[in-house]
């Protein structure tokens, strides 16, 4: 599916890779000894259950909490991601699963929030012409961008915050459920939007709760549970049952007593999750796994 | 719902190619869009402006003084010191702050240009200048104390509306009162300066051809773009508008002494936070920080940067505020700054219609809302009534003049959030 | 420094010399009590009782702080206290708090009436309210201007002394032959809210206009800076009260007409003599009884342009160098102060 | 799939109807002359493309907004609904996409608010233990009870907000995209809970834009374009591709075209959305549609 | 992180589940709880009650008579009567709103209690409750132009506060200043009114046992439900704690004229409205509508009558203080309720932590507060300074107690937004 090998990319440095992560809320351990590389032109696929840090893991690289512990490094240089200023200034553009939106602004404010076009005398026209033409690209479905996002409704406010992240020129980008809220139309541009980035050489980060999504554009699949990494695998090497399991933490879930279920009672023609064949080449944790790759 | 005709062959506007939008174009689409608006309750400052105009209308009825050229030429140059302060607190709204001090850093600058002018005998300009600079400091140490350790503004400020005052006494010392010589500048301005006739009308002519000039530009680029221009008759029907209505002030006002120079500096001063707020990057960080902090943060604003600039541009007016309190007073004194001064600077902004929530608000509400607390003011003074009946009533019309204002936002919200 | 933390319940009696006096001033509307008062006051303390010590505050015009601030008073175990009210009918809790605990209340220049306290020393504020007007309509008189009105500017209307001083005032001026166009009650005795008030009369009397009865200093002056931004010349004759420093220039400037000097020099130094008297359990002469109360009353003087300089300057209460700053040098010149 | 058979279900009298119901916001359109019918015991899927008007539409029925025109009949009575309060008292539950909790409150307040035990002496306990089960039952992930749901992950949030719903004793229940932000375990647990929900002879709206889960549960699908209804399907008459054409607007969309590109490419074994032959029967209009049904 | 032994074979309570969290059982646990609350900032009331005993000291520093008995039994007595409209300002602010007219309400109780009492001669219990009885319809007023105009309360009330001073005026009528009779039981309760030394031990067993026993049955309770209970350990070093504080608080006060039952009433009514916000319904809704007015209302909450309610307490609270002001001063004036009763209200509450901007605070602030805003007017007064000295000093302590607070708050915030 993508015209890069991903093997040749992960042999190289690695733009982003954290080490020890970790992160505590009062008492809630939400994140425990992280590991993860990000190469350039790859996607790597954050998933986990809820709950499962993955959100926190981007708010540290984003900058918005600082972690208790461990090492950030980017571009091969160790960085303290102090305050999004910091990771902004580093390439890192964010979509963050509460999107972050200022509601009392209309659409084209929120867009060019921070980066407005000439700043003494805000270039209004030229911003409304490239606000238009990011959506329209997005295949948004916006009536008009100059009103405000307070009254636009969940997957239109979500296109929007995933079309401010492509404003700056950023090394990586990190997608928090893009597509959570998104029409079927929507999250197939998101997608391709996804492999256009990879194939520009970007690195990206994608969270997601939908298994098809993940395994259409992502090259590794890094899977979080209960705070701690459960594993990175290679997607062409891992099954959805396996992802699912790994997620979960059992073999034998609700998700897959629902897939066997609908298939018994034979419902045909209706695409649950797929069943396929437990592969076997499931690599166990992420340390061994990025060991091995570099 | 109708399409105009006259739209169909040529390509449609980036902006309205969405089905579900009710097109709207030309000079009828355009009223019709006003129309809608009035219904929608989305009618910016007209509510406010209506309520105004109640306001002096039954002012006139009680008293025919009341809309005498004389009696508003008062009322501008009253409107402009607290007007001036309103617009600081206009700006710490927007962020969703407050600054309880400045009165009391008004009479603090009043206190340091009587002494410095006055007993060392500073030149104006200096003096001036160094109670800028100290309330600058002011809004320093405010921004400082709520970057680093989050105080809330409200206990800040209520600080330094006591710490400010006691400075003010201090400085004023065991006299009290500070007498400005009548012949200082100051002083000239506060109640001696007018615009010369000829002068006003053509400011009125500058400003009407800036303002046609500017949107005739504008709807230019736009449609240049792509985008739908706005349509000509509007813009025409608009300038007609502001042209009758300055021109017949500036007529009207000239009757009498004329405008102020006090006032017109206030007007200058918020058209320059009006241009500020809407046409410069850092006008629109002002509003994302008070819509959503978290959300501007992460948008790589300096957000303590916004609350520092903030801070000290609130102090700053409130000083200079201050200095035009002492100019039209002729003095600087112990109470200079003291009373309603807070209250009816915050009451202005939020009368205007900048809410205390932030985010939301306009430089122009400082100046209605003033307008509107002035008005009221004026007309009781005309009315010549006992203290208590001066309160309720002051009371009840503030009340009446901002229920209009509420009832048409109320609408607004009932058909959306926006 | 004695008095323990139980009070001061029963240590007027002793005869001893040393004690604590306390100073209860009521606001800042104007400058005399921290500007004359308190320091006259002392230094009469200090010449009569070295030992002893003055603890001043001042209320803000609130007559709560004010209760506050007796009580702290008491707890330090003062022996005397002077009040000047806040509220002269409210404090009539406060002086009877303090009587109760044993300790001698001076009411100072404003009386108590409902209470009876040990002494009185003053003046009172009615009275000033009626010299000042009756002053000026004596000059309107004298001038022949009787075809316009009077403006009456009086003070905070939620200060009791206010009402007084406008009561008088009112009396004053209905006794007259001029008509009172319009009353204010400044809130707050605000100097910037008379000034709007009085622009607004301008617009709607004109020159109708014949004087203006301010109850104090700062009104005056607000009033003043109407009339001169109004353009009006010459500007008709505006009373005031307190002879602030400012007041007095205005009246060496010509631009106010009258204000009172009260012998707060000899008011004060009366009151730390009765006071240190009380401490020494001594009992002061009156020469009247106010409200059941013994009193010493003095009489203020108006001052005008024609006795400003024997009333302010003669007798010691400003100096020159104080006064006649800048654009005044030349008035004082003229009227030969230095 | 379902156990009750769909056919006999609608011949009785549905238990919500909607007839030309319009909305409009400003100069936007947001919904127009919409008809919608819900039968007990019947699961009703409501799709569209983003800003289609679908939350519009569910906020009309619990009482946010008023409609503009058009009449709503409930249990066979017209009613006007003003207010949420009147909506819960009709037995209309809703989750709503924006989840609508308290912040500043913990997960027991918000689970119970408005309708605490023990109104003058809350029952702290009992609430406790019932949060506990009601939470554990849609398998949350959810550390402590007692912390603020500012706090909560974005799916924790939703888990919270759906078993909300679940406390009164409704008659229809809306859930406008409930399943966004959850995890594939919870994903799993809320389609089984609807499932329940339908056999214990609740009506039930859910809007969602995942075609998987829409498949799975629904016995009927209601269409929304551009705010105007765009057809009414049975579930097991209509192919995905269809319903794509039909939300889309198009049966060549960028949908369908990264279903083929994906199968050209070859990329074996990774589901994409599955290609499958048109089917015809695509029911045109939802008026006719309906009328056809009664 | 380390589990506790004695806890691995007895089954893990429901809430205590989650592999995430680190746990703590026992009163170690407990005690490594605290500690984390501390370093997370999740420290409560602490804070502030820190700040109090900071400045308490600094004042008993600089004059030894600051915590003599006499002066804390006044310190308590002077603090009942803003306490008291402070409490109502802690329920509007929970609900996102503001009162700018207690002042004026509670001056306007004052005054009809002082002409209905003495003038009318009616029954000094009729008199109050029909000054209690105006300000409910007050508060009445507030909540229908809020709810039906949708105005901003800060507006509505700032109307009143013109409004009801000009009443309270009006009332008054010329004399001004009304002297309610030393022998009345009003102004016996505001100055001569002590719990006698053995009651005042009474009530300090009773509250302990009070506390003691509710904390053991919700513990029992929970633990019965399958829950964790509090580690009894805690439990009783809680208990002993208050008991310490609360006799030898009263011993000490006792060592002068002893708690004066009018703040005993203040600390009554905290008491309550502490349990009408944390343990009824009506409480909960308080919080979720100030919280997210929206969310609320889509919970079937009845919105309106929340606000009603609310302002209706809010009024009646300030009505309450007024009277009791009075009754502390022996008089109704003119000036009763003016000044700076509003801002110490307002300060007071957040100052002890209620948010001005709703949905987070407490019945305690109020308590708390105050205190600290009557501490640093008492130790002032002490300290016989000039005015100027003492506002100055006014703001800069009132600035450092509260920094302390913020701090913590701040750094509570950096570790999550709970
Ligand atoms: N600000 C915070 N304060 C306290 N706890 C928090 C905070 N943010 C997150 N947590 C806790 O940390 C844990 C991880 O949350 P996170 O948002 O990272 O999950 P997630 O993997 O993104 O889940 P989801 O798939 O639901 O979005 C959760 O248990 C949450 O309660
Ligand atoms: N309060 C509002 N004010 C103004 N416009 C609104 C408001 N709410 C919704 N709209 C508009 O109405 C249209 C329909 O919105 P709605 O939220 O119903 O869409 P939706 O179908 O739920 O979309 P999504 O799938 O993205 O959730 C949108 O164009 C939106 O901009
Ligand atoms: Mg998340
Ligand atoms: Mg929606």
């Amino acid at each position: 599916m993508s015209t890069l090998p991903a093997e040749r990319l992960e042999s190289s440095a690695p733009v982003l890779s954290m080490r020890g992560v970790s992160k505590h809320f009062g008492a809630v351990a939400a994140l425990t000894d992280i590991e993860l590389d990000v190469h350039a032109g790859e996607v790597v696929a954050l998933v986990g259950d809820n709950g499962a840090g993955k959100s926190t893991l981007v708010k540290i690289l984003s900058g918005v909490h600082p972690q208790d512990a461990g090492t950030v490094t980017f571009d091969g240089k160790d960085v303290t991601i102090h305050s999004p200023v910091d990771a902004i200034n580093l390439g890192i553009a964010t979509v963050f699963q509460d999107l972050a939106l200022c509601d009392n602004l209309t659409v084209v404010d929120n867009l060019f929030l921070g980066r407005e076009l000439a700043p003494w005398r805000l270039n209004e026209v030229e911003m409304e012409v490239q606000s238009w033409k990011l959506l329209r690209q997005l295949s948004a479905k916006i009536p008009s961008v100059r009103i405000a996002v307070a009254s636009l409704s969940g997957g239109q406010r979500q296109t929007v915050a995933i079309a401010r992240s492509l404003l700056g020129s950023p090394k990586l980008i990190i997608l928090d459920e893009p597509t959570a809220a998104l029409g079927v139309e929507q999250t197939a541009e998101v997608l391709n939007l996804v492999e256009r980035l990879r194939e520009n050489g970007l690195a990206v980060i994608m969270i997601s709760h939908n298994m098809q999504d993940v395994q259409a554009v992502s090259d590794r699949v890094a899977v979080l549970r209960l705070g701690r990494n459960n594993g990175t695998f290679r997607m062409k090497d891992v099954s959805t049952d396996d992802l699912i399991a790994a997620i979960t933490g059992a073999t034998d879930n609700v998700v897959t007593q629902r897939a066997a279920q609908t298939g018994a009672a034979g419902a045909g023609g209706k695409p649950g999750v797929p069943p396929e064949a437990p592969a076997e080449d499931r690599q166990p944790a992420a340390g061994t796994d990025e060991g091995s790759e570099q | 719902m109708t399409v105009n005709p006259a739209s169909t062959d040529v390509p449609v506007a980036t902006d309205l190619q969405d089905e579900r939008l009710i097109r709207t174009e030309g000079f009828r689409g355009a009223v019709k869009v006003g129309i809608n608006r009035v219904r929608g309750g989305d009618l910016g400052v007209l509510p406010i402006v209506v309520g105004l105009l109640i306001i002096w209308t039954i002012f006139q009825l009680l008293n025919p003084f009341f809309l005498s050229s004389a009696n508003l030429v008062n009322l501008l140059l009253e409107s402009a010191a607290v007007g001036v302060i309103s617009l600081g607190i206009v700006c710490v709204l927007l962020v969703g702050e407050i600054d309880l001090s400045v009165g009391s850093v008004s009479g603090l600058s009043a206190a340091i240009v009587g002494v410095t002018f006055v007993k060392q005998g500073w030149p104006i300009a200096l003096a001036i200048l160094a109670a800028i600079a100290v309330a600058a400091v002011i809004g320093l140490i405010y921004s400082f104390v709520y970057n680093k350790f989050g105080v809330p503004s409200f206990v800040i400020t209520l600080a330094g509306l006591l710490g400010f005052l006691g400075l003010q006494l201090w400085v004023l010392g065991v006299e009290g009162t500070i007498n400005l010589p009548f012949d200082a500048f100051l002083v000239w301005f506060g109640q001696q300066a007018f615009v010369p006739a000829w002068l006003s009308y053509v400011l009125a002519a500058l400003g009407v051809a800036g303002f046609f000039l500017s949107q005739l530009s504008l709807s230019r680029q736009r449609v240049k773009a792509g985008l739908s221009g706005r349509p000509m008759g509007l813009v025409i029907g608009q300038t007609v508008i502001l042209a009758v209505v300055l021109f017949f002030s500036f007529w009207y006002l000239n009757r009498a002494r004329g405008v102020g120079w006090m006032f017109v500096f206030f007007a200058v001063l918020v058209l320059i936070m009006h241009y500020a707020f809407t046409r410069t990057r850092w006008g629109r960080s002002v509003y994302a920080v008070g819509g959503n902090r978290e959300a501007a943060r992460r948008a790589g604003i300096g957000v303590t940067g916004i609350y520092t600039s903030i801070f000290v541009l609130c102090s700053s007016f409130a000083a200079i505020g201050g200095i035009l309190a002492a100019g039209r007073l002729a003095a600087a004194a112990q109470s200079s700054g003291t009373g309603d001064v807070n209250l009816n600077a915050i009451a202005a902004a939020v009368i205007g219609g900048t809410s205390l929530f932030g985010g939301r608000g306009s430089a122009f509400s400082a100046l209605l809302g003033i307008l509107v607390i002035q008005s009221i003011t004026s007309g009781l003074t005309l009315l010549n009534l006992e203290s208590s009946f001066r309160y309720m009533i002051t009371g009840l019309v503030l009340l009446l003049a901002v229920i209009l204002d509420a009832v048409s936002r109320k609408s607004r919200t009932s058909h959306g959030r926006a | 420094n004695g008095g323990g933390g139980g009070g001061a319940s029963g240590g007027a009696s002793g005869g001893s010399t040393a004690g604590k006096i306390a100073f209860l001033m009521p606001d800042r509307a104007s400058t005399r009590y921290e500007q004359q008062d308190s320091p006259l006051f002392k230094a009469k303390v200090k010449e009569l009782c070295p030992d002893c010590e003055v603890l001043y505050q001042n209320a803000d015009g609130d007559a709560n702080k004010q209760q506050q601030q007796a009580n702290a008073m008491i707890t330090q175990g003062v022996k005397v206290m002077v009040l000047d009210a806040v509220d002269s009918t409210a404090a009539a809790s406060l002086v009877s708090t303090a009587k109760s605990q044993g300790i001698k209340v001076v009411t100072y220049d404003r009386p108590v009436p409902d209470t009876p306290a040990d002494f009185y020393v003053s003046f009172d504020n009615k009275k000033i309210g009626s010299l000042i007007a009756g002053d000026l309509i004596k000059h309107l008189d004298s001038k022949g201007d009787t075809t316009g009105g009077l403006l009456m500017v009086n003070g905070s209307p939620t200060d009791r002394a206010a009402q007084l001083i406008k009561e008088g005032a009112t009396e004053s001026v209905k006794a007259s032959k001029h008509p009172v166009l319009a009353s204010y009650d400044t809130p707050e005795w605000q100097p910037a809210k008379a000034q709007d008030w009085v622009s607004g009369q301008i617009t709607q009397f004109g020159d109708k206009i014949t004087g203006i009865v301010a109850a104090n200093d700062g009104t005056a002056g607000g009033s003043i800076a109407a009339l001169k931004a109004a353009g009006i010349t010459p500007i008709p004759p505006v009373t005031g009260n307190d002879a602030e420093i400012a007041a007095v220039q205005r009246i060496i400037g010509d631009s106010q007409y009258n204000t009172i000097s009260k012998p707060i020099k000899i008011v004060a130094e009366k009151a730390a003599e009765v006071s240190v008297d009380l401490l020494n359990n001594r009992t002061p002469s009156p020469d009247a009884t106010l409200f059941e109360t013994p009193a010493a009353l003095f009489v203020p003087t108006v001052v005008t342009k024609a006795n400003v300089k024997e009333v302010i300057f003669d007798s010691g209460i400003y100096k020159a160098s104080e006064v006649c700053t800048g654009e005044y040098k030349a008035g004082c010149d003229e009227l030969g102060i230095k």
